[in-house]
């Protein structure tokens, strides 16, 4: 009833229109039953539902938290937001899997925090089902984070490295 | 992966179990973990990150965007999430992969404990036409028809006269009532298999037929199992008459038409199609009733658990889901058929996202108030809650409404009562026609028939 | 006033009820009229104008302002509001005027059902020393001890060398520990008898004594009855033995510790009470057990329904305020004892706006988001709602969480896991208090006594 | 917890000074997880909470409905707010009960509207119980409006008659 004027690709549009600007940092849209708020630098946290077990919702140790960079607002993972500098690239893992930062066990990091790489550089492995699954860098620049460890699981979408754009 | 440092629980053993599914059955899924102390990882897609299930269970893993077949549908993914996570078993609900047998061999394969019957006998079970051999097997009736499809217009005829008519034209290819016909008297036959055939062969290139008895005002009817491999149980009927286009809305359990004696007898086949095919964990065989006769035929096995399942745990007291853990877990069933005991009335409405007004179009938005009936009789399953945003890829069920009774009248009046109080604010549900339903004359008599919604509910607009 | 015009309904006489009380009782009746068919009128303080009980009854009335004595506490104002909207039965809940002989004598006079017992019974129920006589004249175990106050020592030592050592010295005109002494021996007894009759005089300006069998490690038990004034049932046994100052916190049926044979003698017991004094409604007689010896004794009845009445539906399937409002309509009892079976095990926990860290201290405020728990075997009765300000003029119970299993443990799993996922934002509650005591070796051994709670749980901060 | 600083004595404070001040319109006060948001002229409905129940909900013929004049926020019933003059005197149900506009069945009505009353004139007469209350003016001025019907219910706090107070 309330929302047929307003859907889910005007959503997109609308947070990709953030996204691509640099005006706007606060942003309040009302339409209907539907409310929109987007802010720039802290992304606020979803109001959580209902959880009161302390047990549940406490970050268990193995289980991955993905970074939520300004860039990246509509991240829908439980969010510990990080703030990275302007002209960050985020290098994300395309699936779930476990994450290998060396061709094989015993061997040399593909890249290290101060790396310099291209965009075909090999950053590292996520393993699915024993199929091994090569990253790139995607971009050319400097790494400035490593965020997940060696072997450590991942889940789509979950940040893996952190490239400084060149010429951002 | 090593079990060996792990304790034994009373679920044998079983510690970690992964849950592939979402919505209200993969909250359900995690109270029966919760409450066996299994530790619980759900897998889920980007769009449900913010949902109930995701956070109330241990651990959670985005496995992909929102489309299901990159995410829910993934069978390697989930398989992947499960090794990663160190989980022992997945519990895959209903629905996505839960009747897929190739997952369950993957599971099986990987070492995995796919919570459900062998993938072989989901295999099985899956193929309409071999499952309806295997209840001919076990000596369960399925409906008088042509085992496979016709010559010609004269073996329809002969076959018709023997089953008797009125019989259904079916086009053997096909489905969705493309080349289906009625043919109410011998004399109508020829011309109308004609027409059938040549339907059947415009929509799906096969002019194909084979003939059924055609039966009205029938009733669907399916029973509850539940096998260990060893002790095969079964916990009664449901009876899902309440129906649109082939979509259950409501289901209750005692059918309100089922006399002991048929209900002994389709009980009875329902426990030997199990014990003829092998099945373990929980099963739903359905049939056809035709009241008027007194005769019931197999349709088909859902070979999980169903969404309706609430009405059989709350006559009979017994957790179909802990159930079904704990036989995964290698654990004996603890109770036989005479431990059964049935116990009033209970019935499910199914809330939706959708607008009975406007043909069920379904309405997805935020939730923007929910508030949950509560009180004596009732119980709730939902993944609702007050700010929840019901992403448009999924299916529209929003929570399962469940009231017992001593008796009908109790539960129908319970459940009126619970939804009179039920408030969801932000979208459109089906709570109105839940309340028209049941204060229809035809549904407080229990004359009904899979077709009365569309026919006398909702009149011609349906 | 006339009912001639009214149709009569399945209870008899009633057509339209009004509700005198407040809260999730309040709630709880609404939703048995509701069942029944029956209109609703709820009077209210100014402070509760805006609770989910007034939204949900057909008719509200505010009859004064918060203080209780000019509300809910004042019967002329709620005879009047019953007579001015033509309410036929005034349900009283519990507490307020549910045990008050002179409101039910009212309604009698203004020819207004009162849904409860006669206001004689009530009167004589409610006189602690008439109760105990009648309790006596039916054959009910009473506390050994004196009949009423002593001359002096040696009377007292005689009647303690009879009953047997320890016993407890109390002063008749007091109450709340003062000049109470438990005696271990009989070399200490006219020591201790002094002290006592001293700080009596103090306390109370009369120094008369009386002595008692002391009874230490004793549980609580009661008995839940039901009566049409014809035909008298039991429906088994409560165990309220979780208690903090008397207040309880936790109450289960079955007990953990009652032996078939002891529940027998007690259900007798309460059911041959109710006939000696010709009790109708439903009602409770409370007892307390020695396990140790197996022995109990009449404590008092309570003659309303009682807070923790949800566990005794839960195991039986009969809904005790239905079942009342039946009898007030003038329908007898449509069950026999034979026909009451008691499944399974059930609990109830008490949820209050209180900080059990800081001894109980209500924690009024207003609820900014609430969530009820759900699922299998769960059952709440709440009148919060998102946004709802409890008023800091009444009580602090918010809600009662249910949880039913097949056996205690069970049940003990179901309730951990339901607290586990409530969630009530902006005021503390009791939640965590019971989420330690669901996991305490004692309560789950079954081992509690009534001062359990405050000796192990809270230790000596309590 | 949250709410420590702030009771709902507090509030009836707050709710009393702007009651007796003509300066403000609005007021909105946030203190921790309280908000208090108070608007003159058009009481704000409480967020209803939980009825889906459209006969619940709806008024019956026989309730009362109380008035709530913009001099009585906190006016605690379900309302339908009308606003009155400034310098209206609303009188008041003090109890629950049936009101009679006359001393006795036939006779004249105590006032009607346009009528001019002193403090202790009787406006009506509130039943209990057969007991016959007496509701005096308390001020003096003109009766503006007569709003219960003789015969009918009305409840505690209910208003009565608005008068226009003199010098007001």
């Amino acid at each position: 009833m309330s929302n047929t004027a307003f859907s889910y690709q005007d959503l997109l549009q609308i947070v990709d229109l953030i996204k691509t600007s640099t005006q706007f940092n606060e942003f309040h849209l009302k339409v209907g039953d539907i409310e929109l708020d987007i802010r720039r630098g802290e992304p606020a946290a979803r109001p959580a539902p209902a959880v009161a077990a302390p047990d549940a919702t406490a970050p268990t140790p193995a289980t991955p938290v993905a970074v939520s960079p300004p860039a990246a607002i509509a991240e829908p993972h439980r969010s510990v937001p990080l703030a990275y500098p302007a002209g960050s690239v985020l290098v994300k893992s395309p699936m779930v899997g476990s994450f290998y930062r060396a061709p094989e066990p015993g061997a040399h990091p593909f890249v290290e925090v101060g790396a310099r790489v291209t965009a075909q550089s090999i950053v590292g492995i996520v393993e699915v089902m024993k199929l091994m699954n090569s990253i790139p860098a995607g971009q050319a620049g400097v790494v400035t984070h490593l965020l997940v460890e060696d072997g450590e699981p991942v889940q789509y979408g979950q940040v893996l490295v952190v490239i400084e754009a060149e010429n951002a | 992966m090593s079990l060996a440092a792990h304790p034994v629980t009373g679920t044998g053993r079983l510690r970690r179990v992964l849950v592939a599914n979402r919505g209200e059955i993969a909250l359900r899924v995690l109270r029966a973990c919760r409450e066996l102390d299994l530790e619980t990882v759900i897998v889920h897609s980007e769009a449900d990150a913010d949902s109930l299930p995701v956070r109330l269970a241990d651990r959670a893993v985005c496995i992909g965007p929102a489309r299901s077949n990159q995410s829910y549908l993934n069978a390697e993914f989930i398989v992947s999430a499960a090794q990663i996570h160190h989980a022992d078993a997945i519990h895959p609900g209903y629905g996505f992969l839960s009747e897929n047998a190739d997952f369950a061999r993957l599971c099986e394969m990987e070492k995995i404990v796919f919570v459900g019957p062998r993938a072989d006998v989901i295999s099985q079970m899956g193929d309409k036409v071999r499952a309806r051999q295997l209840a001919a097997e076990a000596g369960v009736p399925t409906t008088p028809g042509s085992d496979g499809k016709l010559r010609d217009a004269a073996e329809a005829a002969q076959l018709a006269a023997k089953i008797g008519y009125p019989v259904l034209l079916k086009a053997a290819a096909g489905g969705g009532g493309r080349g289906m016909r009625v043919v109410r008297e011998a004399g109508e036959l020829a011309c109308q298999f004609a027409d059938a055939a040549r339907e059947a062969k415009a929509a799906f290139g096969d002019d194909a037929i084979y003939v059924e008895k055609f039966l009205s005002n029938i009733r669907h009817i399916e029973i509850q199992v539940l096998s260990d491999g060893a002790t095969v149980l079964h916990l009664g009927e449901r009876d899902c008459s309440i129906q649109r286009r082939n979509q259950k809305l409501l289901e209750e359990t005692p059918s309100p038409v089922l006399d002991a004696a048929v209900r002994a007898r389709m009980c009875d086949a329902a426990v030997k199609l199990c014990r003829h095919v092998g099945y373990t964990s929980a099963g739903t065989i359905e049939f056809i009733l035709d009241p008027a006769r007194g005769e019931f035929y197999f349709m088909e096995m859902n070979t999980r658990i169903q969404v309706e399942h609430p009405v059989t745990e709350m006559v009979s007291g017994i957790d179909l889901v802990k159930a079904q853990l704990e036989i995964a877990g290698g654990k004996p069933l603890a109770i036989a058929q005479d431990d059964i005991r049935f116990d009033g009335h209970a019935i499910e409405c199914r809330i939706n996202a959708e607008d009975s007004a406007r043909g069920f179009a379904p309405c997805p938005g935020e939730i923007s108030h929910y508030h949950a009936p509560g009180g004596p009789g009732i119980r709730v399953d939902s993944h609702m809650f007050s700010g929840y945003r019901i992403p448009p890829y999924y299916d529209s069920l929003l929570a399962k409404v469940v009231a017992w009774g001593r008796d009908r009248g109790e539960a129908i009046a319970r459940m009126h009562r619970a939804l009179n109080e039920m408030e969801i604010r932000g979208v459109t549900t089906t709570i109105p026609f839940h309340l028209d339903l049941l204060r229809h004359e035809a549904f407080l008599a229990g004359e009904v028939h899979t077709r009365f919604v569309e026919e006398q509910l909702l009149g011609a607009t349906a």
